[in-house]
C-alpha cells in the first residue's frame, strides 16, 4: 500500500524546550524523518570564556531548570578535575542526594505529567485533575518532596544555591538531616502506589524494537554509578572520562541548534534505559522488585520502555537518598567543612593550570562537561555535552524505524506515536541548544 | 504564637460605604463615603483620612468636603499606583476601611473674622475646598474671601461647576490660571504667581493658605512676602510620603517633624527654617 | 472576580522559572484555582490563541523570537516577564560582551552563522511593553504569587527599590564581606528574601540592579580585594549587560 | 526592696535548663565566624556569654521584622486588629541594647500608643548582662553612657570571677528567680566583687570621642550643610544595612497581602529603611531626600538631633552596629570626630 504521510509536529508539547517532529512520506517513500531542535542556541561554552572557573557552575546552572542539579555536579566535577583539587567523602555523599533527587523528581515529572496523560488518552494532567484528583496531588506530592529535600539541602532544587566548587555552602546538621529524611519515608508509600499505578499502565506502552548501542558511566565496584565511573557501552567500549569525546563524536546537522552523536555505530542511547541494560544487577533490591514486577529484564530495546526504567530508578533513588542520609545521621556530619568561595577572593582553594572532564549521569543520561583553566582560574575553553544532543540521533533512527511498521495507521495515530516516542526519551530541548566547538574536538 | 484580637489599636479600620462616585477628569475620581450606622467622621478641614482597600493596600488621603456636610464626607483620588488605581475600579456601593481623621487641620477658630487669601495648585485645591467651603457655609464669620487657582490645563481643572457656583457669588473673589492654554480657553495663562501680585489685601487682616505640589510653595511664598502677609500668618499643607498616619512610621518625617501628626497644615513661621520642609 | 485566561510562553532561557510554577505542589491546585491556564507548554497540550495573561519566560535573542514576542503583546491585555531572562535579560546577555559572529563560530564552527541566527540579547520589556516584572533566575515562588496577585487584580505593582542586603540582614545572615568576600547584595534588587546568602552562598545579582547607580561606589569597595578588575565586572555583567545601558539612564 | 543574688557559674547549666523550662528563652548564639545573633535556646552552651553585639538588635522581638497587626476579610468587610505574641525570656541584653529597647519604649508609647508593640513588651521578660569592658573598637557606648545599665531590664547579671551577681529590678524579675529556686541572696563578698569591678569599668569606659555629650546635640544642629555628608555620599550604597541593625531605627512600611481567593488577607507591618531611594518620594515623582548623602544625614539626625528635641534623649546607645556592618566603611566614630573637626 503505498500511501503518503505529513507529521509536522511544531512546539511539542510536554517536553522541555522547543523541538519539531518533521516526516514525510511520499507513496511509501520516505523523504523526511527528523527531529528539528529549535530552540534558540544560547552559546554558554562562549560565554564562559574569561570568567573565574568559580563562576563556571553557577552560570552552566542555568543551562537547563530541569537538570540544573546535574549541570551543577557535572560542571563542578569537571572544575574540580581542572583545577586538581579532590572534594571530601563528606561532599561527595552530598552530592549524590543531589543528583539522586533531580534524578526522581524529573523521573516523577515525565511519567506522572508528561507521559501518563499519553497512557490515559488525555492531552494534559490538568483533565486528570477532575477525573483522576488523587493521582494528579500524588504527582505533585512527590515532586514537591524531591524539591523539599533539595531546598533543605541546597536551597532550591532549579539552580541549587550551596552546591560549589569546592564543596557546600552550608552543611545539613542533625535538624536537617531529619527533616530531608521525614520527607524520604513520607514518599514511600506514594511511591508504592505510583508502581502499582504504572503496573496499570504499562500494557497501554507502545510495543517497538530497535537494536542500539546503550551508553552509561560503568564501575567495577556495585554501586549504580551515577557521580563517578568509566564510559562503557553494550557494544563493549570502556573509556576514561577524559576520552569523552571519542564516544560522543559530534557532528551538526543543520536543521537542528542541537548537535548529533555517534559512538561505535551509527546512533546510541543514554539514559535510564542504558542504565538500566548496563547496570541492572547493581540495582538496590527494592527497585530490582518493581523491575521484576514489571517483567523487565535486560536487554530490553524497546524505547519507549524508557519510562519504565525510570520508574525503576525511581525506586532505586529514593532508596539510595535515604541510605546515604541515615549513614550521614548516623556518623553526624562536619560542619567545618562549609566554604563559601565566591571568586576564591581569600584563595581558600589552590588553583593549578589544567584541563578537567566532568561526566556524570543525568535523568536523561551521560552529562559531559570540560574547562580548560590557566593557572589564575581563568576559563579558557568550554565545553558541554548534553544528554539529548546524544540521544537525537538514535531518536531519529527510531523514527525511521518506526514509520515502516505504522505506516498503515491513521495520521492521528501515527502523529501520536511519533509524540509519544519522543517523549519516551524525555527529551531536554532546552539543555541540546549549546553545543561545543568543532575546532575544540579535533585539537 | 497566641492571637489577641486588638480593639483599641490605631490600625483597625471603620466601614465605609461608597454612596456616590464618578470621575471628574481622566485622572481623578471623586468619591461619596458614608460610614456605617451613620457613624460621624469628626473632622476639620485640612485633616485627612487613612483609606484601605483589601488587596490593595492603605493610603492618606484627604477629606475634601466641608464638616458642615453631615452624613457623608468626600474624597478625590489621583491614579498614580496600586491603591490609587484600585479605588479607581470602585463604585456606588462597594466598601472600604477609613481610619482617621488624622493630622492637624486648618485652625478655623482663628481664621474667623480675617480676610482669607486661598492658594491652591493642581491638587492642593482637593483639602483646600473643604476649608473653602466651610469658610462659605460661615460666610458671615470671615472677612474678605480670595481664590487663586492654578493647574495645567483647562482638562486638568478640578470641581468645575462649584467653582462657577464660587465665581458667581458676590462675595468671593475667584481668579483661575493654567499653565498650558488651550485655544478655546479665555483665563489666564502663566504660573499661579503671576495672579498674586493682582490682588489687593490687606496685609495685616489676611490670611493665606496655600496648598500645591512641592516646587510651588518656595514662588509663592516669596510672592506674598512680597505682599507683606506675616510670615505667621501663613498656613500650608505638605504631602509627605505616610504608612501609618499616627507618628511612628517615620516616613513623613521632615527634621524632626512628623508631617501626618504635627502636620499636614503647618503655620509658616513655625517651619521656615526647617531645611527639610521646604 | 471572572478567571483570567493565562498562557505561558517561553522563549531563550532553561525553562527553570515555569518549572518553579509547576513545582509547587499541592498549591499549585489553589493557583489554577484563580486562573484558567490555557497553554503550559512544558506540562499541557492544549493550545489556544485567546488568552488575557500572557506570562512570559526567557530573553529574545532571535529575529523570529522578536516576531513572536510582538504577536503575543498584541493579544494579550497583560504580560508578565517571568525570571531573569525576560525581566532584564539574564544569563543569556552575557553574549553580548563578545562579536555575535565570535559566539556563533566558536560553538558551532566557522560555518555556525550561517545555520544559527542570533541577535543582541534583549529582555521582553526591551521590545514590547511589559505590565509586571518577576524577577529571579529563578523566580522566587512566593513573589511570583504576590505578583500574579496584583496582576489578576488588575492593580499595578512596583518592585520595591531596596538592595537584597536589606533582606539578608532581616534574615540576620553574618555579612560576606564580614568574610572577606565580595557580594552583590548592595547593589541588588529586593525581593528573593537573600535567598543565596541565606544557604551560605553569596548573591550574583540575579534581579537587576536597584534604580540608583551606586554600582561605582561599590567597585570601590570590591577593589579592595585581590581579584582581577575583569572578574569584578564579569560579577555586575553576569546577569546585567543585556540591560546595563538603561541603569545609566 | 533593693536586692541582689548570686548565682555561681557551676550552676550555670542548671540556671540556663530551668530557665528554657519556664518559657521560651532567647539569648545571643554564635552566628557565622565572627557575628552573633539573639536565637531560642535550650542549654548554655547554646549562649555565647562572650559576645560583641549581635547582627541584630534585640528589637527584633519588641517589633518583629514581618508582624500581622490587622486581618480583614473582605467579603464580610470585616477588619480586626491583631497582635501574634509570646513569653519570652529575653537573656543576655547588653546594657546599650537595654537602652535601645528604652528608645523604643518612648516611641512607641506616643499617642496615640501602639498597643502591637505595647501588649508584645509586657510579655518579654528582660536579663541583661553587663559589660565588664569593650566589645570592640566600634562601639561608642562610654560617650553615650551606655556602658552601664540605666534601667529597663528586670535582671541584670554581672559576671565577676566565679559568680554572677543579679540585680533583682522589678516583681517579674523576682518571681522568675523564685520560680528557678536556685540563687542565693548576695553576700557582702560579692557586693564588694562588684563595686571593685564598677570602680575599673569606670577607667576601662571614657568618651571614645573628645566631645562632651551635651555637646552633641548642637555640633549635629548646625550640621545641616557639612561637607561630611558629601563625602558620605560618594561611599554610600544605600543598601539600608545600617538602619537595620540599629536598635532604636523603628521606620516600618505596611505592605497589604490577601490570599488567592481574594477574599482573607491581612495588613502586614514590616522593618523599612529610610536610606531606600523610595523612602521619602510622594506620588508625583518628587523624592525629597534623593540624595544618599542627604539620607545619610537624615539618619544621623534621627540619633543626636531630633530625638532629642522630642524626648530629650539620644537615640544612638553607642553599640557601633552600624559601624561594624557598613561595607563602605562609613564609620559613626569617624563621622562625629569629621564633624568636630569640620566645626572648628
Ligand atoms: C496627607 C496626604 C493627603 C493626600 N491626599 C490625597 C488626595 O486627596 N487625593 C489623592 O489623589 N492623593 C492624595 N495623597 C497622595 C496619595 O496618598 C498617594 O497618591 C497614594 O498613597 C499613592 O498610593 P499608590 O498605592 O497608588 O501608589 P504606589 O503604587 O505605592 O506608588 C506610586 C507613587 O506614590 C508614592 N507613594 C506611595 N505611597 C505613598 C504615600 N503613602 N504617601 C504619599 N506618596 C506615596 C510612591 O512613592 C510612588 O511615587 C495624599 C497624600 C498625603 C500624604
Ligand atoms: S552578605 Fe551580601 S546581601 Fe548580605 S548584607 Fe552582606 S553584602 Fe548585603
Ligand atoms: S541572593 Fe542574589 S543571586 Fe540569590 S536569588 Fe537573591 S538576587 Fe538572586
Ligand atoms: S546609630 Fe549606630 S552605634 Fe548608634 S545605636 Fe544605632 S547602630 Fe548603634
Amino acid at each position: 500500500m503505498a500511501r503518503s504521510v505529513n507529521v509536522d509536529v511544531k512546539y511539542l508539547t510536554r517536553v522541555e524546550g522547543h523541538g519539531n517532529i518533521v516526516v514525510n512520506v511520499k507513496d511509501g517513500i520516505v523523504e523526511e524523518c527528523r527531529l528539528d531542535i529549535v530552540e534558540a542556541p544560547r552559546f554558554f561554552e562562549a560565554m564562559l570564556r574569561g570568567r573565574s572557573i568559580f563562576e563556571a557552575q553557577h552560570i552552566t546552572s542555568r543551562i537547563c531548570g530541569i537538570c540544573a542539579c546535574g549541570h551543577t555536579i557535572s560542571s563542578i566535577a569537571a572544575a574540580e578535575d581542572a583545577i586538581g583539587f579532590t572534594p571530601s567523602e563528606q561532599t561527595t555523599k552530598l552530592r549524590k542526594i543531589l543528583l539522586y533527587q533531580e534524578m526522581l523528581d524529573s523521573h516523577i515529572l515525565h511519567i506522572y505529567l508528561l507521559v501518563a496523560p499519553d497512557l490515559l488518552g488525555v492531552p494534559s494532567f490538568v483533565p486528570l485533575i477532575d477525573t483522576h484528583g488523587n493521582v494528579v496531588k500524588r504527582a505533585l506530592r512527590m515532586k514537591k518532596a524531591c524539591n523539599d529535600v533539595c531546598a533543605v539541602l541546597a536551597g532550591r532544587h532549579i539552580h541549587p544555591i550551596s552546591s560549589i566548587v569546592g564543596g557546600f555552602t552550608k552543611i545539613p546538621g542533625e535538624k536537617e538531616l531529619d527533616a530531608m529524611l521525614d520527607i524520604l519515608y513520607d514518599m514511600r508509600p506514594d511511591m508504592d502506589s505510583t508502581v502499582e499505578l504504572i503496573k496499570t499502565l504499562a500494557p497501554a506502552i507502545p510495543v517497538f524494537e530497535r537494536e542500539t548501542e546503550y551508553v552509561a558511566l560503568v564501575t567495577d565496584d556495585d554501586e549504580y554509578p551515577t557521580l563517578e565511573g568509566d564510559l562503557g557501552s553494550s557494544d563493549g567500549l570502556r573509556l576514561d572520562k577524559s576520552e569523552y569525546l571519542k564516544i560522543t563524536n559530534e557532528f551538526v546537522m543543520p536543521h537542528s541548534s542541537a548537535k548529533h552523536a555517534k559512538a561505535s555505530r551509527k546512533s546510541y542511547m543514554t539514559g535510564a534505559l542504558a542504565r538500566f541494560n548496563i547496570n541492572s544487577e547493581k540495582l538496590n533490591p527494592k527497585a530490582k522488585a518493581v523491575a521484576d514486577a514489571l517483567g523487565m529484564k535486560p536487554p530490553i530495546i524497546n524505547p519507549y520502555m524508557n519510562t519504565a526504567a525510570q520508574l525503576v530508578e525511581c525506586m532505586h533513588y529514593m532508596e539510595e537518598s535515604i541510605a546515604i542520609l541515615e549513614d550521614l545521621k548516623a556518623n553526624g556530619t562536619d560542619q567545618s567543612e562549609a566554604i563559601t568561595v565566591g571568586l576564591n577572593e581569600r584563595n581558600d582553594i589552590k588553583v593549578n593550570k589544567g584541563l578537567g572532564v566532568g561526566a556524570v549521569e543525568v535523568p536523561r543520561g551521560l552529562l559531559f562537561h570540560s574547562y580548560e583553566v590557566d593557572e589564575t582560574g581563568k576559563i579558557e575553553n568550554a565545553n558541554c555535552i548534553i544528554p539529548t544532543s546524544q540521544n537525537v540521533n538514535n531518536i531519529e533512527h527510531d523514527m525511521s524505524k518506526l514509520i515502516h511498521e505504522i505506516l498503515d495507521k491513521p495520521d492521528e495515530e501515527i502523529t501520536l506515536m511519533f509524540e509519544m516516542l519522543v517523549r519516551a526519551y524525555d527529551p531536554c530541548i532546552s539543555c541540546s541548544a549549546h553545543f561545543l566547538d568543532v575546532e575544540f574536538i579535533n585539537r | 504564637m497566641e492571637r489577641t484580637v486588638l480593639l483599641k489599636s490605631p490600625y483597625v479600620a471603620s466601614e465605609g460605604r461608597i454612596i456616590e462616585s464618578r470621575f471628574l477628569t481622566k485622572e481623578e475620581k471623586y468619591f461619596k463615603i458614608a460610614l456605617k450606622g451613620g457613624k460621624l467622621l469628626d473632622f476639620v478641614p485640612g485633616q485627612f483620612v487613612m483609606v484601605a482597600i483589601p488587596g490593595a493596600g492603605e493610603a492618606p488621603i484627604s477629606i475634601s468636603s466641608s464638616p458642615s456636610q453631615v452624613g457623608y464626607f468626600e474624597i478625590v483620588v489621583r491614579k498614580v499606583g496600586t491603591f490609587t488605581s484600585a479605588i479607581h475600579m470602585l463604585e456606588e456601593g462597594d466598601m472600604i476601611g477609613i481610619r482617621g481623621p488624622f493630622g492637624s487641620g486648618f485652625p478655623v477658630r482663628m481664621l474667623e473674622g480675617n480676610d482669607m487669601l486661598f492658594i491652591a495648585g493642581g491638587l492642593g485645591i482637593i483639602p483646600l475646598r473643604s476649608l473653602i467651603n466651610y469658610v462659605i457655609d460661615n460666610r458671615r464669620d470671615y472677612g474678605k474671601v480670595s481664590i487663586l487657582l492654578g493647574c495645567k490645563s483647562p482638562e486638568n481643572l478640578l470641581f468645575s461647576d462649584e467653582l462657577d457656583e464660587w465665581q458667581q457669588r458676590l462675595d468671593v473673589n475667584l481668579a483661575c490660571t493654567v499653565d498650558r492654554a488651550a485655544p478655546d480657553w479665555d483665563g489666564n495663562v502663566g504660573l499661579i504667581t503671576s495672579l498674586i501680585p493682582g490682588v489687593t489685601l490687606d496685609s495685616h487682616m489676611t490670611y493665606a493658605i496655600v496648598v500645591g505640589p512641592p516646587v510651588m510653595y518656595k514662588y509663592v511664598l516669596t510672592e506674598l512676602v512680597k505682599k507683606e502677609v506675616p510670615e505667621s500668618q501663613i498656613y500650608v499643607s505638605f504631602e509627605r510620603h505616610m504608612k501609618c498616619g499616627v507618628g511612628h512610621c517615620g516616613h513623613c518625617q521632615m527634621g524632626s517633624l512628623y508631617c501626618c501628626k504635627e502636620g499636614p497644615v503647618f503655620n509658616y513661621a513655625k517651619i521656615k527654617d526647617n531645611i527639610e520642609a521646604l | 472576580m471572572k478567571r483570567k485566561t493565562v498562557a505561558f510562553f517561553d522563549f531563550t532561557c532553561c525553562e527553570g522559572c515555569q518549572l518553579q510554577v509547576a513545582n509547587f505542589g499541592e498549591e499549585l491546585l489553589d493557583i489554577l484555582a484563580a486562573i484558567d491556564v490555557v497553554m503550559f507548554r512544558e506540562v499541557m497540550s492544549e493550545k489556544s490563541d485567546e488568552y488575557d495573561v500572557a506570562i512570559i519566560e526567557g530573553s529574545i535573542t532571535t529575529p523570529h523570537d522578536v516576531e513572536r514576542i510582538k504577536e503575543i503583546r498584541e493579544t494579550a491585555t497583560t504580560v508578565i516577564a517571568l525570571g531573569s531572562c525576560a525581566s532584564i535579560g539574564g544569563i543569556n546577555g552575557m553574549k553580548n560582551s563578545f562579536k555575535l559572529e565570535d559566539v556563533q563560530s566558536y560553538v558551532y564552527g566557522e560555518d555556525g552563522k550561517n545555520y544559527f541566527e542570533t541577535i543582541p540579547t534583549m529582555a521582553v520589556h526591551q521590545v514590547v511593553d511589559v505590565d509586571y516584572f518577576v524577577h529571579g533566575c529563578p523566580i522566587y515562588p512566593p513573589e511570583f504569587v504576590k505578583i500574579l496577585k496584583y496582576a489578576l487584580q488588575g492593580l499595578p505593582y512596583t518592585v520595591k527599590d531596596e538592595a537584597v542586603c536589606v533582606e539578608c540582614k532581616l534574615n540576620e545572615n553574618e555579612c560576606m564581606y564580614e568574610k572577606g568576600l565580595t557580594c552583590l547584595g548592595p547593589i541588588t534588587k529586593a525581593g528573593c528574601n537573600s535567598w543565596c546568602i541565606n544557604y551560605g552562598n553569596i548573591c550574583y545579582g540575579c534581579r537587576g540592579m536597584v534604580k540608583e547607580t551606586t554600582k561605582n561606589a561599590s567597585i570601590d569597595v570590591i577593589k579592595k580585594y585581590d581579584i582581577p578588575m575583569d572578574w569584578i565586572m564579569g560579577k555586575f555583567d553576569m546577569y546585567n549587560k543585556a540591560t546595563e545601558s538603561e541603569e545609566k539612564k | 526592696m533593693e536586692q541582689y543574688l548570686i548565682l555561681f557559674k557551676n550552676d550555670f547549666d542548671d540556671f540556663v535548663e530551668r530557665l528554657a523550662k519556664i518559657q521560651k528563652l532567647v539569648a545571643p548564639v554564635k552566628r557565622g565566624s565572627k557575628s552573633f545573633a539573639f536565637d531560642e535556646v535550650t542549654a548554655a552552651e547554646d549562649v555565647s556569654l562572650n559576645y560583641i553585639p549581635t547582627i541584630l538588635p534585640p528589637k527584633k522581638y519588641f517589633m518583629p521584622q514581618n508582624e500581622t497587626i490587622v486581618e480583614y476579610e473582605k467579603k464580610q468587610n470585616k477588619w480586626e486588629a491583631i497582635l501574634y505574641s509570646e513569653a519570652i525570656t529575653l537573656f543576655g541584653v547588653h546594657t546599650c541594647d537595654l537602652a535601645g529597647i528604652q528608645c523604643l519604649n518612648l516611641v512607641f508609647s506616643d499617642r496615640p500608643n501602639d498597643v502591637h508593640y505595647i501588649i508584645r513588651k509586657k510579655r518579654i521578660l528582660i536579663i541583661g548582662l553587663e559589660c565588664n569592658d569593650y566589645c570592640d573598637e566600634y562601639a561608642t557606648c562610654g560617650l553615650m553612657d551606655n556602658h552601664n545599665a540605666n534601667g529597663g531590664y528586670d535582671l541584670l547579671m554581672t559576671e565577676l570571677e566565679d559568680r554572677f551577681v543579679i540585680h533583682v529590678n522589678t516583681v517579674d524579675g523576682e518571681e522568675l528567680m523564685g520560680k528557678l529556686a536556685m540563687v542565693k541572696p548576695a553576700d557582702a563578698e560579692s557586693m564588694t566583687m562588684l563595686n571593685k569591678m564598677r570602680n575599673k569599668k569606670r577607667e576601662v569606659f571614657q568618651p571614645e570621642i573628645d566631645i562632651e555629650r551635651k555637646e552633641l546635640k548642637p555640633l549635629f544642629e548646625e550640621s545641616f550643610q557639612a561637607e561630611v555628608w558629601d563625602s558620605i555620599h560618594e561611599k554610600c550604597l544605600s543598601c539600608g544595612n545600617c538602619t537595620n541593625v540599629c536598635p532604636t531605627c523603628y521606620c516600618y512600611d505596611v505592605e497589604d497581602e490577601i490570599d488567592l481567593d481574594f477574599n482573607k488577607g491581612k495588613m502586614v507591618r514590616k522593618w523599612d529603611s529610610c536610606q531606600s531611594r523610595p523612602f521619602a518620594m510622594i506620588s508625583g515623582g518628587e523624592n525629597f531626600r534623593p540624595e544618599r548623602g542627604g539620607r545619610q544625614r537624615h539618619r544621623y539626625m534621627r540619633k543626636f538631633n531630633y530625638p532629642f528635641e522630642k524626648y530629650n534623649r539620644y537615640f544612638c546607645t553607642g553599640c557601633g552596629r552600624c559601624s561594624r556592618t557598613c561595607m563602605a566603611k562609613i564609620n559613626l566614630k569617624e563621622t562625629i570626630e569629621t564633624l568636630i573637626e569640620e566645626k572648628k
